[in-house]
């Protein structure tokens, strides 16, 4: 057992690492192979650093956090960003269109006492990042995957092509041809398994964008099925909104209105 | 005199992270601060200008361990407000929903979070090695949980079914089959697990706390709606909720504190809703905690540990009832027509009552909107609750002080990280 | 494997009705066959496993436009989004299993006898296709699920806004590569075997040769139909001629709208790029899993150190001229079937056929 | 049997030589192969769990093979920590080769770049045990700096066959390095070749070879007797997956090599 196992977090559900929690079937395999070292949201035991592969959930948001995970990258040998927060801002990143002030004082009757940075970051715009698992939450098969290709040593990977190609090899019918519905699909990567779409709705895109996105064309197609700049800019401010293409779509149809 | 100051980086009536500051000085007490510092993510302000329709899956990611709540709070509020009657068939298929994130969630905590405290271990991995079996039965009865999710909501965390009045799709009956092949065992399971639980070493410490949770007309263990009511005469419909409570900040925490107007702090979640709503829990439940003299009402919260097994063994019998009433709907929601106004709904989230409000106007757009966590009403709590137990802390050595300090706490299961990680017990004793 | 199809007068038409449609199934089903045909399931049509004959969605027709598809209350469907390539060739399929020590686990997969009914001619041809793609080369597992293959084609009466099966040569009516066709007219339906299997059991239905009359009508609806499942191009030296335009710049034209998604490369019945992934569990096993795989995904055309297709227009360009031009080379027939599902399917709703007509027209224009 | 068709055989490595920091050739010994293993042909090579990668032969042996591996990427990652008698996944050969029986009492020009000069070893070692049926043996190979030139012990044998010629390259020279800097073609105007009798025979990044045939035409020599070795994206090696199509031909299965004036009109297309 040398593997040394850290799991941190930053602005975020919990989500994330609770799949890990989530594989039931495979936790007690697991800490057979690899050595948790930190993961407190498991076991209160911690141990020293340095730690061969650290998984990090949750944006970067406040100044003790972008102190916090330059720390973290020194001590790693290996740092994966885990879901939609930590590879793109999440959905707190909606706030990066306002001013912080504002949300502040929306939410806390004393904003003064609040201290955070002006906006919600993927961790990779402030330290190198190895690889990123994309999802709200991550896909538990896929960290699964994941986490033993680190055991065998072999460095991550998982299929990056759009969400259709999946949608399709599962057997679901497109809902934006069979419906009308918009969907994000096309531009999104894959890896939940098409889930949306399986359930009869558009992809909300929670798994960001896939290689070679071609988010701003898919924006205008929608322009052209007669949704308003308006829904087209909800429907990229989701939960990846602040991955680069979903941004520059954003804001080309009015990102700085809201 | 030193001074110590804890910085508020972190967030709002969430749960995440957090610390506990204890200083007493000549025996009495300074300060003494439970402080959440996990880093704010505004979700009240991000909803606005959204719409709708967009609350459950944006609310959803206040938690990842309870999305299934904050959908139905949020899909409750909207319902009210826009005369939305959910049809039984969807209510049924909801109610299966939220039982088994119950399960899910009670399980995590009972067996990974708050058993290692009971057993003096650190984690579900060190209880593996002393009760293998209990481990591996706990963790299928888990699975079991996450699988209704996933196959009623697509996947267990951030489920994507679910929408303002019903769901996105017809979910057949067949799909039930799965699951309801299990529930025999998975009863037996949640039956034994319970029984175990009772044996533990539990801490004998009684307190006279006010029980806050939901109650129903249906006769019917609470879950999504219903009156507020408490032992001490609060009794008040959701949308008068918000009058009768009353929220403070302190500088030490992102999370807002609240308290009945007039009266204080309260307590929230399983132990409240099995204290409050006993008559109703099944009865294969009560036969099994009474054998053991657990009845209602329990007044030690460390014995919340046993009213979260209980609603495990209470929410797998009730699933299996759940699915035999289950009929596919004609169609999988009701149609919306948007109205303006003020929308307020309450559900029973795993860890307690979690409130939603929202101002929507003509268009559909959220104009305002405030959420209050469990976890956020819980906290002004266990404040009060460490107070009392101060005198205690102080006669003991500094290691059992910060585990009973940090065990209380995760009495309330606060949330996952922080009811494991977040002591950095400081006692400050001056001579 | 191959079947081809007999000239009209060696058994020529017989005439019963949906009775003897229904016993034709009754049969299959008696024989042993597991009967895939068209279902409706949800908002379209799929191939699915029949328990009977009265699934088949005979009270209905399917809308299909460029990125469209609706179902209606009609008499005529055409097909879905999924195709035969489904069962013979399935979207993700364990290979076999490696044990940690690398000793192989082979799988075992039962003997199926799977009858196709009711598919449409394009559908049909396009398994001749897969036959010599897959087949021919090797794909064990094509071949297993190939091999007791029988297959039932209903001839196209009316073909579809998408549908240009009759420029491909491959449809309205099915010309080879079937056991059994049969053709709605006029309340009754035409029978037409195109194996020595078929002759035999059209024998033992004992069904009356049509007349004159009837084989008259059978001619005038099925040239009606081919007359509608047109392009604006002529198979003739297409391949030939689509190649000039290699280094056109109309590729980037063409791709303007494309998303990359690679649906149409999905929803096709003849495409067959495919992916493996070492899909391990711990350091015990790993399952080595073959998915489709698309020639519009970034990653297809990406080596280490390089890329052959960075431009989406790249990959647009290999999509068309692998289909319609490398094809004839490769294999000796086309890799379209014109049967319009990546029309219909496309999500912005690009044409094929009018991809393959500006082609066209700019080697007309520019190429002399 | 199902999947037969993606069955390996098992390889144990016998031997590491360490060429660069980033080569290593594995030699390795594989019982019941498909077949004869000939010069260009190449084996796909599996890891447990990784997943597999097409690679040349470099070295053809009664009983052993040898693969010379660049690790640049996921998989080729996996081979450094590969060690003596460690088990790897064998699959082949596969592909064409180079048709060097084909041009006996030819003069013998090999042209590589980079980790291009592994397919081309073989042929080396197959002339110089025919030896009196080739012509002369002309080897130009080049690398990006001096510390990426692979094969360097054997330099010296390759220079001691009977009438041969050894010319390398690099991009970027060191302090050390005295011989020619300049990309691979720059060795081609130099050379005296017997145009009527050479054959050319080339590997090596798409674009030293696509100039590199340029200036092989310029001097004279015949596209019919100018062979290259191309790499594309590759699953399966025997035909089926798709990837590795370069109009209409399958790397795998038409080639790797590839007569130049076959795939001429293809070659050149840019984004192919
Ligand atoms: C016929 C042939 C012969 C080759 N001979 C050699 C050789 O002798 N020595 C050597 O070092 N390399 C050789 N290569 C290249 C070698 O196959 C790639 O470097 C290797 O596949 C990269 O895999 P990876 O997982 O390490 O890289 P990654 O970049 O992580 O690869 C991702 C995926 O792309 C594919 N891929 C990436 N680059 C290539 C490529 N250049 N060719 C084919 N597939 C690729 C891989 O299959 C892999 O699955 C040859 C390639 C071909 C086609
Ligand atoms: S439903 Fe969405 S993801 Fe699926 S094929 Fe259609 S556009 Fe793509
Ligand atoms: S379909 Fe899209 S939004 Fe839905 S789960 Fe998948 S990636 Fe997320
Ligand atoms: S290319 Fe389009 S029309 Fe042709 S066979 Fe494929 S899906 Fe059908």
């Amino acid at each position: 057992m040398n593997i040394k196992l850290a799991v941190f977090k930053f602005a975020s559900c919990d989500g994330c690492q609770l799949q890990i929690l989530n594989m039931e079937d495979e936790i007690l395999q697991l800490t057979g192979k690899i050595e948790i070292a930190y993961f407190m949201e498991a076991t209160s035991r911690k141990l020293e650093e340095p730690y061969d592969i650290a998984l990090v959930e949750g944006s970067i948001s406040t100044k003790w956090q972008e102190k916090h995970i330059e720390k973290i990258r020194a001590n790693s040998k290996y740092l994966i960003a885990i879901g939609a927060c930590a590879t793109a801002g999440g959905i707190q990143a909606l706030r990066n269109w306002s001013k912080n002030e504002d949300y502040s004082k929306k939410v806390y009757p004393k904003p003064e006492w609040i201290d955070t940075l002006a906006e919600s970051k993927p961790i990779s715009d402030y330290v190198n990042v190895d690889y990123e698992v994309r999802g709200c939450p991550v896909n538990k098969d896929q960290l699964l995957w994941i986490l033993s290709q680190l055991i065998i040593g072999k460095e991550p990977f998982t299929p990056t092509h759009s969400l259709c190609i999946q949608c399709k090899i599962e057997g679901n019918t497109c809902i934006m041809v069979a419906d009308g519905k918009p969907c994000l699909g096309p531009i999104t990567m894959a890896g939940c398994g098409a889930l949306c779409p399986k359930y009869n709705r558009g992809c909300y895109g929670c798994f960001g964008p896939m290689d070679a996105s071609q988010a701003e064309k898919l924006a205008e197609h929608f322009i052209n099925m007669g949704m308003s700049k308006r829904e087209v800019t909800l429907m990229f401010k989701g939960f990846t909104s602040w991955s680069k293409p979903f941004r520059k779509v954003v804001s080309k149809y009015g990102g700085d209105e809201d | 005199m030193v001074e110590t100051k804890i910085k508020v980086d972190y967030l709002a009536r969430v749960e995440g992270e957090g610390n506990l500051y204890i200083k007493v000085i000549d025996g009495k007490v300074e300060r003494l601060e439970v402080g959440i510092f996990e880093a704010p993510r505004f979700f009240e302000a991000l909803l606005i200008g959204r719409r709708f329709h967009e609350a459950p899956d944006i609310t959803a990611r206040i938690c990842g361990i309870c999305p299934v709540a904050y959908i139905f709070s949020s899909c409750r509020a909207m319902e009210k407000l826009f005369n939305i009657k959910i049809p039984e068939e969807i209510e049924v298929l909801r109610k299966i929903l939220y039982y088994a994130e119950w399960i899910q969630s009670h399980a995590l905590h009972v067996f990974f979070l708050h058993a290692p405290d009971f057993l003096k271990v650190d984690s579900i991995m060190e209880i593996a090695k002393i009760h293998p079996e209990i481990t591996r039965k706990a963790l299928k009865l888990k699975a079991w949980g996450n699988r209704i999710i996933e196959i009623i909501g697509g996947r267990s965390v951030h489920p994507i079914s679910c929408r303002i009045g019903g769901f996105y799709r017809i979910i057949k009956r067949e799909e039930l089959k799965e699951i309801y092949e299990k529930k025999e065992e998975m009863q037996n399971l949640a039956k034994e697990l319970l029984e175990w639980i009772m044996t533990l070493n539990i801490p004998k410490m009684e307190r006279d706390f006010e029980n806050v949770s939901l109650r129903n007309d249906e006769n019917e263990y609470p879950l999504i709606g219903g009156r507020v009511i408490s032992n001490k005469g609060l009794n008040v419909v959701e949308e008068e909720f918000e009058k009768f409570i009353e929220e403070f900040q302190t500088p030490y925490s992102t999370a807002l504190r609240y308290k009945i107007k007039g009266r204080g702090p309260y307590l929230t979640g399983p132990l409240a809703r099995y204290n409050n709503n006993y008559d109703r829990i099944r009865g294969e439940v009560k036969e099994t905690v009474e054998k053991q003299g657990y009845q209602a009402p329990l007044r030690n919260t460390f014995q919340s540990i046993i009213a979260r097994a209980a609603e495990i063994y209470h929410a797998t019998l009730e699933i299996g009832r759940l699915i035999d009433n289950y009929v596919e709907p004609q169609k999988p929601y009701i149609e919306v027509e948007v109205k303006s106004g003020t929308a307020y709904g309450i559900t029973e989230a795993p860890r307690g009552i979690l409130y939603h409000a929202y101002e929507v106007n003509e268009e559909g757009i959220i104009e305002k909107a405030n959420i209050i966590s469990p976890t956020a009403q819980n906290l002004a709590y266990i404040e009060k609750d460490l107070l009392e137990l101060i005198p205690e802390l102080l006669k003991m050595n500094y290691n059992d002080a910060r585990l009973l300090a940090e065990q209380t706490i995760r009495n309330y299961d606060p949330c996952i990280s922080c009811s494991t990680h977040f002591l950095k017990l400081k006692i400050e004793r001056k001579p | 494997m191959h079947t081809r199809g007999l000239p009209l007068k060696k058994l020529g038409l017989v005439i019963g009705d949906w009775r003897d449609l229904e016993r034709l199934f009754k049969y299959l089903k008696d024989s042993g066959y597991r009967i895939i045909g068209p279902k409706v399931d949800g908002n379209v049509i799929k191939l699915k496993e029949l328990k009977s004959l009265r699934e088949f969605p005979k009270q209905i027709s399917d809308h299909q436009a460029p990125g469209y598809y609706r179902l209606e209350e009609g008499d005529f469907f055409r097909n879905g989004d999924d195709s035969p390539k489904k069962y013979l060739f399935p979207p993700k399929m364990e290979i076999f299993k490696v044990n940690r020590d690398l000793s192989i686990s082979f799988r075992e997969i039962e003997k199926v006898k799977i009858a196709f009914f009711g598919i449409k001619s394009c559908d049909t041809a396009s398994i001749t296709i897969m036959d010599k793609v897959l087949g021919e080369r090797g794909d064990s597992f094509y071949k297993h699920f190939r091999k007791e293959l029988f297959i039932v084609t209903e001839n196209c009466i009316k073909p579809g806004e998408n549908c240009f099966c009759s420029s491909m040569g491959t449809g309205p009516r099915v010309q080879s590569g079937f056991d059994i066709s049969f053709t709605r007219i006029d309340g009754k339906i035409l029978f037409e075997a195109g194996s020595e299997r078929g002759v035999k059991i059209l024998e033992k239905l004992k069904l009356p040769h049509a007349n004159a009359k009837l084989k008259k009508k059978f001619i005038e609806v099925l040239e009606k139909a081919a007359e509608k499942a047109k392009a604006n191009f002529e198979k003739r030296f297409l391949a030939e001629k689509l190649e000039l335009a290699i280094e056109s710049p109309i590729w980037k034209e063409l791709a303007e709208k494309c998303l990359g998604c690679g649906n149409c490369t999905m929803v096709c019945p003849t495409c067959f790029c495919f992916d493996i992934y070492d899909e391990v569990f711990l350091d015990e096993y790993s399952k080595r899993v073959r998915y489709w795989d698309s020639c519009f995904t970034y990653k297809h055309a990406e080596v280490a150190g390089g890329h052959f297709r960075p431009e989406l227009w790249a990959r647009y360009r290999q999509w068309l001229l692998h289909k319609f031009s490398y094809w004839k080379r490769q294999f000796d027939m086309l890799g379209c079937v014109g049967c319009g599902r990546c029309i219909t399917w496309c999500p912005v709703g690009i044409d094929i056929r009018k991809a393959v007509e500006k082609v066209l027209k700019w080697v007309d224009e520019n190429v002399r | 049997m199902l999947g037969k068709e993606y069955e390996f055989k098992i390889g144990i490595i016998k031997k590491i030589r360490e060429e660069t920091y980033n080569v290593s050739t594995f030699h390795i010994e594989v019982e019941g192969l498909n077949g004869e293993v000939k010069p260009g042909q190449f084996n796909i090579l599996y890891l447990f769990g990784g997943g597999e990668v097409p690679i040349s032969i470099s070295e053809i042996g009664r009983r052993r093979l040898a693969h010379t591996v660049r690790f640049t990427g996921t998989i080729t990652n996996m081979f450094r920590e590969l060690t003596v008698n460690d088990k790897i996944g064998v699959r082949g050969p596969y592909g064409n080769h180079w048709p060097i029986e084909e041009h006996q009492n030819e003069d013998i020009l090999i042209i590589g770049g980079g980790i291009g000069i592994a397919p081309l070893k073989p042929i080396i070692q197959y002339v110089k045990e025919k030896r009196s049926k080739y012509g002369k043996l002309i080897i130009l190979y080049g690398a990006r700096t001096p510390k990426d030139l692979i094969f360097k012990s054997e330099f010296e044998e390759f220079r001691k066959i009977r009438d041969s010629e050894l010319h390398l390259t690099v991009d970027r020279g060191d302090e050390k390095w005295k011989g020619n800097i300049g990309v691979v073609t720059t060795l081609i105007p130099p050379l005296k070749l017997n145009i009527e009798n050479t054959v050319a025979f080339v590997c090596g990044p798409e674009i030293m070879m696509y100039y590199t045939v340029k200036d092989l035409v310029k001097k004279g020599i015949p596209e019919t007797k100018i062979y290259i070795s191309l790499e594309r994206r590759m699953r399966c090696g025997i035909g089926l997956c798709g990837h590795c199509q370069i109009g209409p031909y399958f790397v795998c299965k038409d080639g790797p090599v590839f007569p130049y004036w076959k795939i001429k009109e293809y070659f050149g297309v840019k984004w192919i």
